[in-house]
């Protein structure tokens, strides 16, 4: 440490007020969007701070802690970058609240309410404005101390502000869980209805980062791998054992609530398996998948209904065959046209398809058969048992999703590691080439757009059970999205980041249903930070993962000089 | 009887013509060079004979069996397999499944069959693992075989590239500039494989290339390609003295002045690096 | 040998299928069309009116689809988010005409109305552009070299959270554009039972005279041909001095101000707008875009107007006839089957680039 | 290894929460071991609770009433939750957001307007325990989705908006027991929009549009099949449909014009509505049809998206004007709170369900010695089912056996230049014709 005094002039004053006006503009964001307004009223700790709250003071914190690592700067003087650009941002606040005063901000936006200048002025009106100044510096200097501790004391504060976060969050679901066990007492000790209270943020706070100082990740990490084989595989098995157990009582433990989600997180790991084959293996993007679960939904709702559409009155069982036959049959008359087509028209087309089998389902001409909009009802569950039985409701579909996932996850390994997974790796690497070698292409193609046809009626029979209906408006674009959007997620052609990828996109917006609207918001942004910072996927396959930070190298490569490739 | 005959093979791209009017004749385990300036369509050519092209006009066979209307996978199973310019390997997988995928074809394993691993697959896949160790140890990359392609050096991807081609058993390799980018050393090594294919495998070779050193050294015919058109065939000697050779080359003084193709066309390669 | 077999019979099957998919489709065309000129129900003028709607609507299609082309031509991305950058426009069109209104200035009289349009564009175009701007730079502009699906998924992110940030903005309500007096009037053209509006007028003409400019913009300035040079190849275009960059911003600039326009012109005819405005013209141009061969710019044009036909006069003119219980529900349907057929007859679209073999 | 050991661990994580939260016994819901600290006072209470068969829902002293509003709120149609959601807003505010002497805990489930939507909501809602009642859903599919969720865990809801007619007919199955509704049916509606069309102007040929929705076509149909009753004629291509995203609806209303209705009934939602009147004025054939729409497009939303063309439209909806005198005030109350107007028609329906929740709770509610108060969920059900005379807003709320709370009262209303505008003036005065009183009873 040669100098621990910066001089004034040493500061990066522009780039700190880049950043600090990024605050503002985020800080506004938040509350223009509705999001400080409309989540005041939920406490993230109760009578302390509220969810509104929490997020302006995040995007101030993160102002300061971004000017810290921009302006790297030591010494005594070093937060003053960081409680510049917070006061800056916070100053946009301030702004925000004037501006509100002089004109009528909320015949633009909805949200520019007097409920939102009191919150940002705590309810003193205008003269109360620089309050947003004084805070955003104030946080500004923390978020700059905090990028500059050093990592072993950062760990235990992202620690803390995660498990806060997260206890607030979840307070509802955990409070209503521990409610109708011999533990209420405690749940109401810990949690408010919405949000920790005090003590229970102090409890959480301890354990979380207690526990997570004492287990350190990387700690067991390299005791594990510093063992021998043997030893490793001892503590292994245990280990997923103990899983396998947690897998099957979790829907018991975490009521009916928590046992739809996860069925429906299992119902789309199993269409994530299939679609992973037609895309994360073979390469072939479908934006079309509903078609195929729609063809399962119908299939055994029309086989299996006790309503007037109902034609068989078969059991599920009976009816879960057909149902991932006819999608097969419907990907091979579908496929066979359009696999000729390459990369992103293979996209529209299968989109188009998509589109065409969600408005032929709805529509008047087969409502005869298919009911139209108001759907097939009385599916009934494939047990039939009692409310109170052990697989009452969501429960058995639940194990049904799961087992068909494991069996799908089978079959897409076991191929994998076969001939046609190899043809299919090779289309999606370099189809031209693959041909070259005698790969037939379209008889290959077929292959994986099938079984990931089947996987998908099968996940839509599943559906039609779970639901008890179907109905058109079931069949969404969105399903297609979202089932792509967990393979690349959690990670083309991997088969735990399926699982990942579905737990991340279902089972957390699902979770989060009270946010309504913003839950979408939340799910964009997530994509995109995802993307960002995650590529390859959430558990990428061990290749793929170095493929596309190679890939990154390079584009910093030759951003910086675009040196010519060969220079021989 | 030649094994590959291609007779009038015309390829159009719009207006521009890239092969005219092309003849050409292989005779089954010879090594045969196309040379030529850049842009004489030589690349080309092999794409229309490995069917990546459809012609315009001509016809080509092989073995006596038409193919200039075949696809590429029909074609890659009568017995034709190639390299690229720039390396194309999949760049995602191991080396040895780079191997595999050629002998996609060969193996008989459908998806039931896979699901299940039944034991006629399990012998099935036994075999087609030590086939292709047997080529990586062939091209001399044994060792490798786990690792990814992409990450492989540069000449040992080269050789994979081989290796992979091979492993389509081929009777004609088409080899497109396999020694770009090394240096003299592995250009040496490489000239000496190349020169094993054909007498331990008997597989026929048709090689593009630059480097003239090579060419002269291993081909026992050459054939000249300039703007699309054959200008010269002959045995290396011949083609090194041939006026119209050296001119497409060097421009007509050069020709004038008695330079050999192998001179010139190093040292242009000298004066441009 | 059995494989060999197997495999030739199954090619076999494949060509049938597909020849039988080709020949269905088109028989049910004719067939449909037969019937239904021959049940004569429709007279010609409604005929008329039908192209006309359809031109209307496939001239907007036409203008967000260039903004999908561009994009796509350059960075082979499918910008999911394009169609929520027409929804803002359309937004920034609806401010800009209820201030002007408010003051009276809107309808004034002929030549403020002008104006009033102008200015709408104006700032929608501003809206837009922005915007393609801000998710260029956080949302794609990272990803640029990563596997194509990456950035694709950070689109559709971009896209959910453009939506929802909107309704967030100005709730789930529905927004109407006011009326701009001279161009509801009606065309006089004398024809009995067909009708022409001054609006219909200027979407067609303004679509025409945006899209020519383009044209000639890309194919005759230094910009668009760098912007060409980059769609070609980035890394010779980088080596010719051509700035990569510069290219890629003016292309998603250029596209969200199209989108921007049609945004306007889509609120002068349509009169609506609210946060899921966005979504279906967004799929649409998309389906326009790759209809016209993805990548080009008359492609698109093209592709606008001919799934604007195929929307407008399609349900009509080949269900009705077939006795179809409510043909204009299934619009879509045709839509795609049509898209299906021509990617199957010409794979890359009506005016699509040769798909580039690289050897 | 790496991976393995990743997951070994989540999965360990997950098992410790789980573990924390195994129930001791597999008792029904609600019937909890808490009150073991109040045991003597609450004799009283315990005994209700244990009589009830659905158990009771307890909240301790301090704690909050836990009111739940679930529906449609995000999504293309989700001004309609989001309309009745502020309706239930404006009636706890209205209660200064206390009740039993707690206060009111408020929150929301997304619905999205689809039966698996219902279903996720619904199974949520059932998990917890604290809820003491109970508004929604929005839609009918929404309902169809979670019903027997909701009757199996003993909760009862009711909807301000879900209007298809086959919810509160008298031989409804019994999980529907869990449904009551505030809104109208709508065979109610349209039937009489069949008879106004037909008795009241003496039109003869009819056409109508749906959207594919399960409301729009349900009404359309009743409408129709109504009108034949009566005598009337549905023209050639008088059924249609369009989808709800479309903008240009020139192909269908050329369609309708090659028969030209005398009337075209339309019951679809705002924006398609809006395209509709607004374009049909433009088509040949069907300048003189008499445009008409359902209580969907009874909103100044509808004004401003169909424009100048909106003038002489009909709508049948609800009669605001039959509403009670305090309807003005939340209007004004709406004003002060969200900026604008209401976003659709049923946000007096959710006001008015949320009172009957208050008057049933209150009713059933038993609070022993220290605070707690014990809401019994069968009684519950009862009382909301034996509400009688309760003012609402939209008039007295009287539930009959198949759910009905609310008085039909419907009524044709006509758009008139002034609520045309410029500015757009809404809700208009008056209607122009309702139907006698007995029609509901016919």
């Amino acid at each position: 440490m040669d100098d621990t005094r910066i001089r004034f002039g040493d500061v990066p004053w522009g780039a700190v007020i880049r950043v600090g006006l990024i605050g503002a503009a985020v800080a506004i964001f938040l509350c223009l969007v509705g999001i400080v307004p409309v989540f005041h009223t939920r406490p993230l700790i109760k009578d302390v701070i509220s969810l509104g709250q929490t997020s302006v003071v995040l995007a101030l914190l993160a102002t300061g802690l971004v000017t810290a690592r921009t302006a790297d700067m030591r010494g005594t003087l070093s937060v003053l970058p960081g409680a510049v650009a917070g006061a800056i941002a916070g100053a946009g606040l301030t702004a925000l609240v004037i501006l509100g005063e002089v004109i009528n901000v909320r015949a633009v936006f909805l949200n520019a309410s007097p409920l939102l200048y009191g919150i940002l002025t705590f309810g003193s009106g205008i003269a109360g404005s620089w309050i947003a100044i004084v805070i955003g510096a104030v946080l500004g200097a923390a978020g700059s101390v905090g990028a500059r501790l050093p990592t072993s004391s950062r760990r235990p504060l992202t620690t803390f502000v995660l498990t806060l976060l997260m206890g607030g969050l979840f307070a509802g679901i955990l409070r209503t869980a521990m409610l109708s066990t011999p533990l209420a007492g405690l749940g109401r000790l810990l949690f408010a209805p919405l949000g920790l209270t005090i003590v229970g943020a102090i409890v959480a706070v301890i354990a979380f980062v207690g526990a997570s100082e004492l287990f350190h990740y990387t700690r067991v990490r390299d005791r594990v791998n510093g063992m021998a084989p043997a030893q490793q595989r001892l503590v292994t098995w245990p280990l997923l054992a103990i899983a396998a157990f947690a897998v099957l009582m979790l829907p018991h433990a975490l009521g009916p609530f928590v046992a739809q989600v996860i069925a429906l997180v299992a119902l789309y790991v199993l269409m994530g398996l299939g679609l992973n084959i037609t895309l994360g293996l073979a390469g072939l993007l479908d934006l079309g998948f509903v078609a195929f679960f729609a063809v399962g939904a119908y299939t055994v709702a029309l086989l299996t209904g006790t309503s007037e559409f109902g034609i068989a009155d078969w059991p599920f069982w009976a009816a879960i065959p057909f149902a991932v036959l006819f999608a097969m049959v419907f990907g091979a008359i579908l496929g066979l046209p359009i696999l000729g087509i390459r990369g992103d028209y293979l996209a529209i087309a299968t989109l188009g398809f998509g589109e065409i089998i969600r408005i032929l389902a709805g529509s008047d001409l087969l409502s005869p058969w298919l009911g139209g909009p108001h759907g097939i009802l009385n599916v009934p569950k494939p047990i039939a048992v009692q409310p109170t039985h052990f697989l009452a409701g969501p429960n058995q579909i639940y194990y049904i999703a799961i087992a068909c996932a494991v069996l799908i996850a089978f079959v897409a390994w076991r191929l994998r590691g076969s001939r046609i997974g190899r043809a299919w790796l090779s289309i999606r690497e370099d189809e031209d080439v693959a041909e070259a070698l005698g790969v037939n292409l379209v008889q290959t193609k077929i292959l994986a757009y099938v079984l990931g046809a089947g996987f998908a009626g099968l996940g839509g029979g599943i559906f039609a059970s779970l639901v008890g209906s179907i109905f058109s408006s079931s069949i969404q674009l969105f399903v297609s999205i979202n089932v792509v959007a967990i393979v690349v997620v959690g990670g083309m052609g991997s088969i735990p980041g399926a699982v990942l990828g579905a737990l991340f996109l279902i089972g957390v917006p699902e979770l989060f249903r009270e946010f309504s609207e913003y839950r979408f918001l939340f799910y964009g942004a997530a994509l995109i930070l995802m993307m960002l910072y995650r590529p390859e996927g959430l558990m990428p396959t061990r290749f793929a993962a170095r493929e596309v930070h190679l890939e990154s190298q390079e584009l910093g490569a030759d951003t910086v000089v675009a040196a010519p490739t060969e220079s021989t | 009887m030649p094994q590959l005959v291609a007779k009038g093979v015309t390829k159009r791209f719009g207006g521009l013509v890239a092969v005219r009017d092309l003849d050409l004749e292989i005779e089954p385990s010879s090594i045969v060079s196309v040379i030529g300036p850049n842009g004489a369509g030589k690349t080309t050519l092999f794409n229309c004979i490995a069917g990546w092209y459809k012609i315009d006009d001509g016809k080509i066979e092989f073995e006596g069996q038409a193919i200039d209307k075949l696809r590429r996978d029909q074609i890659s199973r009568l017995g034709i397999a190639r390299t690229y310019q720039n390396i194309r390997l999949f760049a995602g997988m191991s080396a040895i499944e780079n191997v595999l995928v050629g002998q996609h074809h060969f193996l008989k394993t459908g998806w039931v069959g896979a699901v299940l691993r039944t034991p006629a697959v399990r012998v099935e896949e036994e075999k087609a693992h030590e086939e292709a160790l047997r080529l990586l140890q062939f091209v001399g990359i044994r060792g490798h075989g786990r690792s990814q392609a992409s990450e492989l050096p540069y000449g040992d991807q080269r050789r994979l590239e081989i290796a992979r081609a091979l492993s389509t058993q081929p009777r004609l390799l088409l080899l497109d500039e396999p020694t770009a980018g090394m240096n003299p050393a592995e250009t040496r090594k490489m000239t000496e494989f190349i020169r094993r294919l054909r007498d331990e495998l008997g597989i026929t070779i048709l090689l593009i290339e630059h480097e003239m050193r090579v060419v002269m050294d291993i081909s026992e015919r050459i054939t000249v390609l300039d703007y699309g058109e054959k200008i010269a065939e002959g045995t290396p000697r011949e083609i090194q003295t041939n006026p119209r050779v050296i001119e497409a080359y060097l421009g007509r003084g050069a020709a004038q002045a008695g330079t050999t193709v192998s001179d010139a066309t190093n040292e242009a390669a000298a004066s441009e690096a | 040998m059995y494989a060999r077999v197997m495999e030739r019979i199954t090619d076999v099957a494949i060509a049938g299928v597909l020849w039988g998919f080709r020949i269905a489709v088109v028989l049910l065309v004719v067939v449909g069309s037969a019937l239904t000129l021959g049940g004569g129900r429709h007279s010609a003028e409604s005929w008329l009116s039908l192209i006309v709607s359809g031109a209307v609507l496939g001239s907007i299609y036409a203008l967000i689809a260039l903004g999908y082309t561009m994009v796509y031509g350059i960075l082979r991305l499918i910008n999911f988010a394009h169609g929520e950058i027409f929804m803002a426009g359309t937004f920034g069109g609806y401010f800009v005409a209820t201030a002007l209104s408010g003051i009276g200035f809107l309808n004034l009289n002929p030549i403020t109305s002008i104006i009033s349009v102008v200015l709408m564009m104006a700032g929608a175009i501003v809206v837009s552009v922005t915007l393609a701007l801000l998710v260029e730079r956080i949302a794609y502009r990272p990803l640029r070299n990563a596997p194509r699906l990456v950035p694709l998924i950070s689109a559709i992110g971009a896209s959910f959270f453009l939506q929802y940030t909107f309704r967030g903005f100005f709730g789930p309500g529905i927004y109407a554009y006011p009326t701009v007096g001279i161009l509801d009037a009606q065309v006089p053209l004398g024809i009995e039972g067909f009708r022409v509006k001054w609006i219909d007028v200027l979407v067609i003409v303004s679509a025409v005279v945006m899209m020519a400019g383009l044209f000639l913009f890309v194919q005759r300035t230094k910009l668009g041909t760098s912007i060409r040079a980059v769609s070609e190849d980035k890394a010779t275009a980088a080596l010719m001095g051509i700035d990569v960059n510069r290219a890629i911003v003016m292309t998603f600039a250029i596209g969200a101000a199209m989108a921007g326009a049609a945004g306007v012109l889509y609120g002068l005819i349509f009169r609506q707008v609210y946060f899921f405005t966005g979504f279906v013209p967004g799929i649409k141009a998309f389906t326009a875009a790759v209809l016209g061969g993805i990548g080009n710019i008359p492609g698109a044009m093209l592709g606008g107007i001919f799934l604007g036909q195929v929307e407008g006069v399609g349900p009509t003119l080949f269900l009705s006839g077939l006795g179809v219980p409510s043909p204009n529900q299934l619009r879509d349907v045709i839509a795609f089957t049509m898209l299906v057929l021509v990617l199957i007859f010409r794979p890359s679209g009506i005016l699509g680039e040769r798909v580039a073999q690289r050897a | 290894m790496r991976n393995t050991l990743r997951w070994s661990a989540v999965l360990t994580g997950m098992l410790l929460v789980l573990a924390a939260c195994q129930p001791a016994s597999s008792g029904s819901p609600g019937q909890s071991t808490a009150e073991s600290a109040s045991a003597a006072a609450s004799v009283d209470a315990a005994a209700v609770c244990a009589a009830d068969e659905a158990g009771c829902v307890e909240i301790p002293s301090g704690e909050p009433l836990h009111i739940v509003f679930w529906g449609v709120l995000s999504g293309a149609d989700s001004t309609l939750g989001e309309d009745s959601k502020r309706g239930v807003e404006i009636a706890i505010d209205d209660i200064n957001n206390t009740l039993l002497g707690h206060d009111i805990q408020f929150s929301t489930e997304d619905g999205l307007c689809t039966p698996e939507g219902g279903n996720t909501a619904a199974q949520k809602l059932a998990a917890d325990t604290t809820i003491a009642g109970l508004i929604g859903p929005s839609c009918t599919d929404e309902s169809l989705g979670g019903m027997q969720t909701l009757y199996d865990a003993g909760m009862t809801t009711i909807s301000s908006s879900a209007t298809r007619a086959g919810l509160t007919v008298p031989d409804r199955p019994a999980e529907y027991a869990a449904f009551l509704r505030t809104a109208h049916s709508d065979y109610f509606q349209g039937r009489m929009v069949a008879e106004y069309l037909y008795n009241e102007l003496g039109l003869k040929k009819l056409a109508t549009v749906h959207d594919g929705s399960g409301y729009a076509k349900a009404l359309a149909e009743v409408a129709r099949t109504h009108f034949e009753e009566l005598g009337g004629t549905i023209t050639t291509g008088g059924d249609q449909a369009i989808a709800k995203t479309d903008t240009d609806m020139s192909a269908v209303l050329t369609a309708i014009a090659a028969d030209p209705p005398d009337a075209i009934f339309f019951p679809v939602f705002i924006a398609g509505a809006g395209y509709l009147t607004d374009q049909a004025k433009d088509t040949p054939g069907l300048e003189d049809a008499l445009l008409m729409s359902a209580d969907g497009t009874f909103s100044p939303d509808y004004i401003k998206a169909a424009g100048p063309a909106a003038l002489g439209h009909l709508i049948s909806s609800p009669d605001t004007s039959k509403f009670a005198a305090g309807y003005q005030d939340f209007l004004a109350k709406h004003k002060a709170k969200y900026g604008g107007d209401p976003l659709s028609i049923f946000h007096a329906h959710a006001y008015d369900a949320a009172t009957l929740v208050f008057a049933a709770l209150e009713k059933v509610a038993l609070t022993d010695a220290d605070g707690t108060t014990f809401i019994p969920r069968t009684a519950y059900r009862e009382a909301l089912y034996a509400s009688k005379d309760v003012e609402g807003l939209t008039g007295p709320l009287n539930c009959n056996a198949s759910g009905d709370c609310g008085a039909p009262i419907l009524a044709v209303y006509k758009v008139t230049a002034r609520e045309v505008g410029p500015p757009v003036v809404w809700p208009p005065e008056a209607p122009i014709w309702a139907p006698e009183p007995d029609f509901y009873t016919k």
